[in-house]
């Protein structure tokens, strides 16, 4: 009877998602979920290659923007109703359109035609997602987009069944009604208090799928959390408390994953404001940050020092880390001292100026105490005394886009893997260029790697791009986030894509030991 | 006789940061079955206190026992603990306090706070409690008393609170019944309805009354014997017919004396005792009167003067009548 | 008192008007918006949510709405939630926030002005030590650290009491009690103080002069006297209480209403802040409106009913 | 009778033409002198005090006692149990707890203190009022409060965050202050409203009234000495709410900016060291947050009794 | 004749007891009061004196009626020129305790009224006022500290007199000042509100049951029953030749301090049931305890009248009787 027992695995959804309808979320507690119970027309398989999911095969034109999807046989709705090319030009054309205010709806913009509807300049008709048939959808793009076929295994890729969703708006409310074509899907949702999802018997691929179930719990309080991971409520937990994630690290825990991630946490120096928009003020000020020193002793949960502002794990053009570069970030206090007092003296400023300089972040623990490291750092290193503001995040972002702020707090997670996602971030006027930086050069990089199909020419564009922006040094990369998790000895083939949550579709757990 | 109660060289004193206040000094008396004990004398000279220390009820601290004991029915009523006191408290002795303005609860129905005490020493179902509540009122004259026990103390005024008082008392038909001035805030036609209860509640009951007033018209009306106190002592008891005529101490002839009358003149100014009672911290060595006294002799201030015995039943503590003292003639009261 | 009541309960849509109007204006002159986060949200995205909740409107004109939905009894769509509307969110997240507070009040009720009584009762004696010492913890130690120590010692190590969540009696049990903590130490100090008042007072020596028990004298007499400022900060507690608390929910994982409290106004979750405020608002002017009504049954001469004596 | 030798001549009329000459005063002490006096009685509220006081002195005196300044960070030293060199233990940043711990206190015991004050003012002044006007402005008043505590709280934080935002160094105390008193008068007004209801209709204020007094007089001279126990409880509990408070504010960007401390953020950073067995983090916060609570609630209490006169010994 | 220094028109006042009851206290009285006398109010306890009283001083608002002080309607002044007149309205309570803060020193009491109105120049000068005060009535500087809680009942009521007479107002509605005190005192303080009177022209209302006192401190004696008013006469007059049945029964209740006068005395007793204050029956109050009632006594209220020079009573029977 051992052997009968159900292998559901045990974990925390650290909060309730706002809607489980692909096309609506916002958010992890909303994807974690959504890739467990749905599939896209591509998947990453357990190595992290990029496969077949819905889609059996796809081609792409001699255009460079035209895919043809070629969808397999054998695939069906829980409802027992099969997946067709139509339930994807229904879905995505859903996710454009401005009166379904989706969040991920610029994901989308990639599609020629995409972005006019969803700004309401275009009509529907003109967006490039077409079903030639039941199997065959034709997608065309706006300009060659390489990474491409990996973003429609992501989360707002997937589609929805259209007669499902046309006959019942409110279907994604309640399971009883609910429709998906994961590996998993949908049993139990009690508001704010937990979500399970059951094995999906008919799910073409379902042998390879070993557990059967997931429940996931709502609870937000890490402390609590970590409790029941403790006290074995749990099998599997993330996020982890920041103390526990350094003491499991220093005990060498069997349990403790770091797993990898895509995003930075940099501080914004606002270059319009004196003394930052000294190239030399700005580049003393990271010279003197001591990043491993910060990991190691502050942020301890086995994050990388930043080496520039693309995180590793994106592939460049051979196959290679991007990151290999070169590590553009020293730390060299005796550089720092001379490049401060020269910057300084430039701007006609002293030492005793930099005191109304205020580094503003936003309330959290973790950034609580990198920021009081940083500015420790300072002093002791430089000689400079800074204040520290913590603010509402919403007040935050108000004051970066206001330019009120003289250093703030940022972070950025990659929304494909591709180093453009954090490379145009600091184009003049760009969206997101809280830090206000402005260089013709670097504009006229983005602008070449964005335009050409060539891999090779994008790479080398963008790798200048990085080296430029690190010699200006306009924002200061402090390290590469990780995402730690805590898993039981008895579970297994847990998988963790670099801009994911973890996966339970390959995971299984030792019955003989729970 | 049979005494009820027994009073025996009872002395109280009240800790304040000045020192002592010795309210009550050795006072000794008893009380006889079905008999009425009047207590007279000017104000502050301890009568409450006296009366609160046979209910056990004096705040401790300040108070204390400084000597003496309360035999009722030939217990010491001191030695007893609070529990014990339970029992005789409400049941065999009652009080009547002085102010019925603060002594009822402000929150509590009046009808309840009467049936409370009988509910709990004699058993009686609310039912029958409060009919007997009832009767009670009507006995003392409060108009529409079915209405008035649904009503809150301060819906009364003062002298119907009184009232309520003596009702909350009489309602258990007690052995003792302590009245503390009982009849201060009622009208004399009351006051006689009240009085004329009394009595009969005493003769079928075989109740004994101590009585505090200083009304000694209802002193007269009332008492079998009086007993007068001054300045935490007992000065003078006897028969209350011994008392108003063969007045023996200079204090009682003055508090008679001062007793207005329906024929005084208007144009002349009432007699009072002239001069304040001693304070009470640290008392005179000698007769507490002595200031006022218009007999006092040198022996008066130095020396407390001891009981003499006129009768059987009257004594006086006073330097006059001893035998020395024969010359000495005061001013004409 | 059924004219009292009737004016009361006009003066409260009133009150509730008035805190909705101030709310409402105060949420739209805070910084942020539902829409705004750090990731990349292209304009067009942007305008597209606030047209789908009609925040591209005039604020003036979204009021007008906002009532006139509200007089409808539609509380609204939360700007975060597409699964539960605002009246959804209240009325599955209040019975919880509901039952903990009572369960809480219950705890704190039963054992705050005890508590004080026995204090006052054995003023500087061993009693009143202990009931300041459970005093002082339950009133510096703040639930926020309480509900954590709980589940880390005693949730932790007595498998009887699960480790945060919701379902069973069972869960609720150490939440209403670090919950409790606070109101039932302030009760007992606070009934500690008045009953010293009562104690002091004539009419309880008449009521000892009865030969009633000591504790038919303290129940019966002394408490009802006393009770007076309990009565008062209960008004607040209460309704603090019964709309849960944030913190509490948060550390236990529970589903209640108190969470939405803070969660709607770091989101920005315009109705939802609307939602929680009105109904927070609602049931403190009930709750302050039975105060003053206990206020005249317990002490008859108070009088808010007719103007002057 | 007596057998003392009693001489003839006591017997004469005494002459008292000088009596007065020997007669005893009573000391007299007026009200407050004595008030202090029966407070000096009471061994627990001077523990009170004295304690009130130590910890006063030490939150000046103590940061400077170890040498090491409150921001002072040692990243290879952090965490340590208390030692010979960090004697309440290291911090998650290497800084020294002990001179945190005091720091923190000065700045939670202003808080506690003035934030207790204010709301005793503004609560005791409202309610008062509001107890002994007029029904309809009562009423009027009452709901006023109502409303006020009825406006999400945060949200009025969060508006004066960014309006009060001051240059460069973070919150003022001004600014903590100030958002704490919004709203934290109105329970206070709410039970000294109660206790007014209830003694306005004593004799004495009737009697006070007759004298021509003013029902602000009544109030001040009746009504709030008369309910000084519960107003003292409540300003005493008013102390730690307000040093958590201001904790809480912390999460919202108005509280003290780090590396400041206050004993209710530290308590609330050492809750992240209990997990992993750093218990002392929150632990030693947490008495010195008992120990200001007891002092003062002892303090108060002894305090309360003195005022009674009743109590008098 | 003098103008009257206090004129009481008419006065109501009634209670709310409940489920629409009323409960009326004071049912339409009217008298005047001259300057430089003392009135006497006398009548069965609960008939009402002390809501007069009350109503009066404007401490109730009156239901009904006016009440005329220095030719101004009390009940229409404003709170400021209230407090003003009251600085010549004084009164003593019936309550000895509850009338006094617990909280203050009998010094501070006795002060109260002189602070409010600051009448004092010098912290000196009040205290010196404030032991005169307290020597006026019997106590001393010793008492001026305590609280109270450490007094007797006489000693208390002391205080409130003490109180009343520290602004030296023109007119005193005593609520029964003297009924707790021993007979001693009793004698002090009369004759010292008596030697007021004549050193200040002071004018009294002076509530009690003692009738032998009222008798003699009163130029003119009112009787009340059940917030009506019986009979009002100059008080020898009244004493001595009562028009009103309640009157006779009254005095024939007056306790004689002589055991054998007071142990033979026949008194008229008042039989049948008592009445109520509370929704009261059209008709002489009196009727059901009258041993002269006939129907009209039951049918209609007899009106106040003046029925011999200076002699007012309301009674059908007058006369026959
Ligand atoms: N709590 C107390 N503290 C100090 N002294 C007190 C206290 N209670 C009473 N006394 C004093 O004790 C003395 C006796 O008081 P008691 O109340 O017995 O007088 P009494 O004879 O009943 O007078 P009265 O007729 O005025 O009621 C008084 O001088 C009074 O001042
Ligand atoms: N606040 C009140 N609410 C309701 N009824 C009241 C109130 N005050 C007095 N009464 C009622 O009014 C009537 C008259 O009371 P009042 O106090 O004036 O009598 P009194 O003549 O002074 O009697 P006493 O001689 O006993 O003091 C009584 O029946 C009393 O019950
Ligand atoms: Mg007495
Ligand atoms: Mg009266």
């Amino acid at each position: 009877s051992e052997k009968d027992k159900e292998k559901i695995l045990r974990t925390n959804n650290t909060s309730e998602p706002g809607s489980l309808d692909p096309a609506l979320a916002q958010g992890t507690h909303e994807s974690w979920v959504l890739d467990h119970i749905f599939e896209g027309l591509m998947k990453k398989s357990e190595d992290g290659d990029i496969v077949g999911g819905m889609a059996e095969k796809y081609e792409l034109a001699e255009d460079e923007v035209t895919y043809t999807f070629t969808l397999r046989d054998d695939v069906t709705w829980s409802n027992g109703e099969p997946v067709t090319a139509h339930d994807f030009e229904y879905s995505w054309k859903r996710a454009l359109d401005p009166e379904t205010a989706a969040y991920y709806a610029y994901q989308f913009y990639y599609i020629k035609g995409g972005q006019a509807y969803n700004e309401g300049k275009g009509s529907v008709e003109d967006v490039a997602v077409k079903a030639l048939d039941d199997k065959t959808l034709e997608v065309v793009l706006e300009s060659p987009t390489a990474f491409f076929p990996e973003l429609t295994s992501f989360y707002c890729y997937f589609p929805v069944s259209k007669d499902v969703v046309e006959a019942n708006p409110d279907w994604a409310k309640d399971p009883s009604t609910y429709v998906s074509n994961g590996p998993f899907l949908l049993t139990e949702w009690e508001h704010n208090a937990k979500i399970l999802i059951k094995k999906n018997e008919d799910y073409y691929d379902a042998d390879k799928v070993k557990l059967d179930g997931v429940d996931f719990a709502i609870l937000d309080d890490e402390n609590t959390a970590w409790q029941r991971y403790e006290g074995g409520e749990f099998d599997f937990l993330t996020p982890l408390p920041q103390t526990v994630v350094a003491q499991l690290n220093a005990e060498k825990s069997s349990e403790l994953v770091i797993g990898a991630d895509l995003a930075t946490y940099y501080y914004n120096l606002n270059n319009e404001v004196k003394p930052f928009n000294n190239a030399k003020v700005r580049k003393a000020l990271s010279m003197a940050i001591d990043r491993q020193k910060i990991i190691d002793n502050v942020a301890q949960g086995g994050q990388l020092p930043a080496e520039g502002v693309v995180p590793y794990g994106i592939l460049d053009e051979n196959g290679k880390e991007f990151r290999e570069v070169g590590n553009f970030i020293k730390y060299d206090v005796d550089e720092a001292k001379k490049l401060l007092e020269e910057g300084l003296a430039e701007e006609g400023m002293t030492v005793a100026d930099m005191q109304n300089a205020t580094l503003v972040y936003n309330t959290q623990e973790a950034h609580k105490k990198i920021a009081q490291a940083v500015q420790e750092m300072w002093r002791t290193n430089l000689g400079i005394e800074i204040q520290l503001e913590n603010v509402e995040f919403q007040v935050k972002l108000d004051r970066e886009k206001a330019g009120d702020y003289q250093i703030s707090r940022a972070g950025w997670i990659g929304d494909y893997i591709d180093p453009m996602t954090f490379i145009d971030l600091w184009v003049t006027n760009g969206e997101y260029n809280d830090a206000n930086y402005s260089n013709k050069e670097y504009d006229e990089y983005v602008k070449t790697a964005k335009t050409t199909a060539d891999q090779k020419v994008r790479m080398d564009a963008m790798r200048k791009a990085e080296t430029l922006l690190m010699e200006e040094m306009p924002v200061l990369p402090i390290y590469f986030y990780t995402q730690p998790y805590a898993q039981k000895s008895y579970v297994s083939g847990v998988f963790k894509p670099v801009n994911r949550y973890p996966y339970f579709i390959y995971a299984d757990m030792d019955v003989d030991k729970f | 006789m049979n005494k009820i109660l027994e009073v025996n060289n009872l002395a109280v004193s009240f800790k304040t940061f000045f020192g002592e206040v010795e309210a009550v000094r050795d006072i000794s008396f008893y009380v006889g079955k079905q008999e009425t004990v009047a207590i007279v004398g000017e104000s502050g000279c301890g009568k409450s206190v006296t009366a609160n220390s046979i209910m056990q009820l004096l705040p401790m601290p300040p108070a204390y026992f400084k000597a003496g004991e309360i035999k009722f029915n030939g217990e010491n009523l001191i030695a007893k603990t609070d529990k014990e006191m339970q029992k005789v408290r409400g049941n065999h002795i009652s009080m009547i306090f002085q102010d019925p303005m603060t002594s009822l609860n402000p929150t509590m129905k009046i009808g309840q706070q009467i049936i409370e005490g009988l509910i709990n020493h004699q058993g009686l179902s609310r039912e029958e409690a409060k009919k007997r509540a009832i009767e009670a009122l009507e006995l003392v004259s409060v108009p529409q008393p079915e209405k008035r026990i649904e009503q809150y103390p301060h819906e009364f005024s003062g002298g119907m609170r009184q009232r309520v008082m003596i009702a909350l008392a009489m309602v258990s038909n007690p052995q003792l019944l302590i009245a503390d001035e009982p009849t201060t805030a009622l009208d004399v036609t009351v006051q006689a309805q009240i009085l004329d209860l009394m009595k009969d509640i005493q003769e079928k009951l075989g109740m004994s009354i101590i009585l505090i007033t200083h009304d000694l018209g209802v002193v007269a009306d009332m008492s079998d014997r009086v007993v007068v106190m001054y300045a935490g002592q007992i000065v003078e008891q006897g028969l209350t017919d011994e008392i108003f005529k063969n007045t023996s101490h200079p204090y009682t002839k003055k508090l008679l004396a001062s007793v207005p009358s329906l024929d005084m003149n208007k144009d002349e100014a009432l007699l009072s005792i002239d001069g304040t009672p001693p304070d009470l911290y640290i008392p005179p060595k000698g007769c507490a009167f002595y200031d006022r006294c218009d007999y006092a002799m040198k022996v008066c201030k130095d020396h407390m003067p001891q009981f003499t015995e006129h009768s059987s039943t009257h004594s006086s503590r006073c330097w006059l009548n001893h035998p020395m003292s024969k010359d000495v003639k005061g001013s004409e009261v | 008192m059924t004219k009292y009541l009737i004016k009361r309960i006009g003066l409260a849509l009133v009150t509730i008007w008035a805190v909705i109007t101030i709310t409402f204006m105060l949420m739209h002159s805070i910084p942020g918006n539902p829409f705004r986060s750090e990731s990349k949200m292209p304009p067009a995205v942007y305008e597209n949510l606030q047209a789908k909740y009609g925040l591209d409107k005039p604020v003036s004109e979204q009021y007008v709405i906002y009532l006139q939905n509200l007089l409808k009894g539609d509380l609204g769509d939360s700007m975060k939630s597409r699964v539960e509307t605002v009246n959804d969110m209240v009325s599955r997240g209040f019975p919880v926030s509901a039952q903990l507070g009572l369960q809480a009040l219950l705890i704190a009720i039963v054992f705050g002005p005890a508590l004080g009584v026995l204090a006052a009762l054995y003023q500087n004696k061993f009693p009143d030590y202990i009931s300041m010492i459970i005093a002082i913890i339950g009133i510096s130690v703040p639930s926020f650290i309480m509900g954590t120590l709980l589940i880390q010692f005693v949730a932790r190590n007595v498998s009887f009491f699960p480790i945060g969540g919701w379902g069973t009696w069972r869960h609720s049990l150490l939440p209403s009690f670090a919950m409790a903590l606070m109101p039932l130490a302030t009760m007992a100090r606070l009934m500690r103080s008045s009953m010293l008042e009562v104690l002091g007072q004539d009419y309880i020596k008449t009521a000892r002069s009865k030969g009633i028990a000591k504790s038919a004298v303290i129940l019966k007499h002394a408490v009802r006297n006393a009770i007076l400022p309990v009565i008062s900060i209960l008004g607040t507690t209460i309704s603090n209480l019964l709309v849960g608390s944030f913190v509490i929910e948060k550390i236990f994982g529970i589903p209640g209403l108190g969470r939405f409290f803070v969660q709607s106004i770091s989101n920005r979750d315009y109705t939802l802040i609307m939602g929680t405020t009105i109904f927070y608002a609602a049931i403190l002017i009930v709750m302050l409106l039975i105060v003053d009504i206990a206020y005249m049954l317990i002490d008859p001469r108070i009088k808010l009913t007719k103007e002057g004596r | 009778m007596s057998n003392i030798n009693l001489k003839p001549e006591l017997f004469e009329k005494a002459d008292k033409s000088n009596q007065n000459a020997d007669k005893i005063h009573r000391p007299s002490i007026k009200y407050w002198p004595d008030v202090w006096r029966r407070l000096k009685q009471n061994k627990l509220a001077m523990l009170g005090l004295t304690l009130i006081i130590v910890m006063a002195i030490m939150s000046f005196v103590g940061t400077y006692m170890s040498g090491y300044a409150y921001f002072e960070q040692h990243l290879d030293m952090t965490n340590l149990k208390p030692n010979s060199t960090f004697w309440f233990g290291s911090d998650e940043l290497g800084r020294d707890m002990f001179t945190r711990v005091w720091f923190g206190a000065r700045y939670s015991l202003a808080i506690g203190i003035i934030a207790a004050f204010i709301d005793f003012l503004i609560g005791v002044i409202y309610g008062g009022v509001a107890g002994m006007a007029s029904r309809r402005v009562d009423s009027m008043m009452m709901r006023l409060a109502e409303i006020i505590y009825s406006i999400p709280y945060l949200l009025i934080v969060i508006l004066l965050s960014v309006v009060l935002q001051t240059e460069g160094s973070g919150s003022s105390m001004f600014v903590i202050i100030l958002a704490m008193s919004l709203t934290g008068w109105v329970p206070m007004a709410i039970l000294v409203r109660g206790q007014v209801l209830q003694l306005k209709e004593t004799e004495y204020s009737l009697a006070s009234e007759s004298l021509g007094a003013s029902k602000s007089w009544i109030l001040r001279k009746h009504i709030i000495p008369n309910t000084l126990g519960p107003i003292l409880v409540n300003v005493t509990l008013t102390i730690p709410r307000a040093i958590f408070a201001e904790a809480t504010l912390g999460f919202l960007g108005l509280g003290l900016q780090a590396p400041k401390s206050s004993l209710g953020t530290l308590a609330n950073d050492g809750l992240a060291g209990l997990a992993v067995g750093n218990t002392y983090q929150i632990l030693i916060p947490a008495i010195l947050i008992s120990l200001i609570m007891f002092s003062f609630n002892v303090f108060g209490d002894g305090l309360r009794d003195s005022l009674d006169p009743r109590l008098r010994k | 004749m003098q103008e009257p220094l206090i004129s009481v028109k008419n006065l109501k006042k009634f209670f709310n007891v409940g489920n629409g009851n009323k409960l009326k206290a004071v049912d339409g009285i009217s008298f005047d009061i001259f300057h430089g006398e003392t009135f006497g109010l006398v009548g069965e306890s609960g008939c009402g004196k002390s809501t007069a009283g009350r109503t009066i001083t404007r401490l109730y608002d009156a239901t009904e009626g006016e009440v005329i002080f220095n030719g101004k309607n009390i009940f229409n002044l404003s709170r400021h020129d209230m407090a003003d007149v009251r600085k010549n309205l004084q009164m003593i309570f019936q309550d000895p305790y509850a009338s006094l803060n617990p909280r203050m020193t009998v010094a501070d009491i006795v002060a109260e009224p002189l602070e409010i109105h600051r009448i004092y120049k010098s912290e000196k000068e009040k205290n010196a006022r404030v032991i005169e005060l307290l020597e006026l009535v019997g106590l001393n500087e010793e008492h001026a500290m305590r609280f109270p809680h450490e007094f007797s009942g006489g000693q208390r009521q002391r205080v409130g007199i003490a109180r009343a007479l520290a602004l030296n107002p023109k007119f005193i509605v005593c609520d029964e000042p003297i009924s707790a005190l021993d007979v001693s005192i009793q004698a002090q303080v009369v004759n010292l509100l008596k030697e007021l009177q004549d050193k200040l022209g002071l004018t009294y209302l002076f509530i009690a049951h003692d009738l032998s006192m009222v008798r003699y401190i009163s130029d003119r004696v009112g009787v009340m029953y059940l917030g009506h008013m019986m009979e009002l006469a100059e008080s020898e007059e009244l004493y001595d030749n009562p028009l009103h049945p309640y009157t006779k029964a009254l005095l024939s209740a007056i306790p004689i301090p002589n055991p054998d006068i007071q142990r033979n005395k026949k008194r008229i007793v008042l039989d049948g049931d008592v009445p109520s204050p509370i929704n009261p029956k059209e008709g002489c109050r009196f009727v059901d305890r009258c041993s002269y009632a006939i129907d009209k006594c039951r049918q209609v209220t007899p009106i106040f009248q003046e029925r011999e020079p200076g002699h007012y009573a309301a009674c059908h029977r007058i006369g026959e009787i």
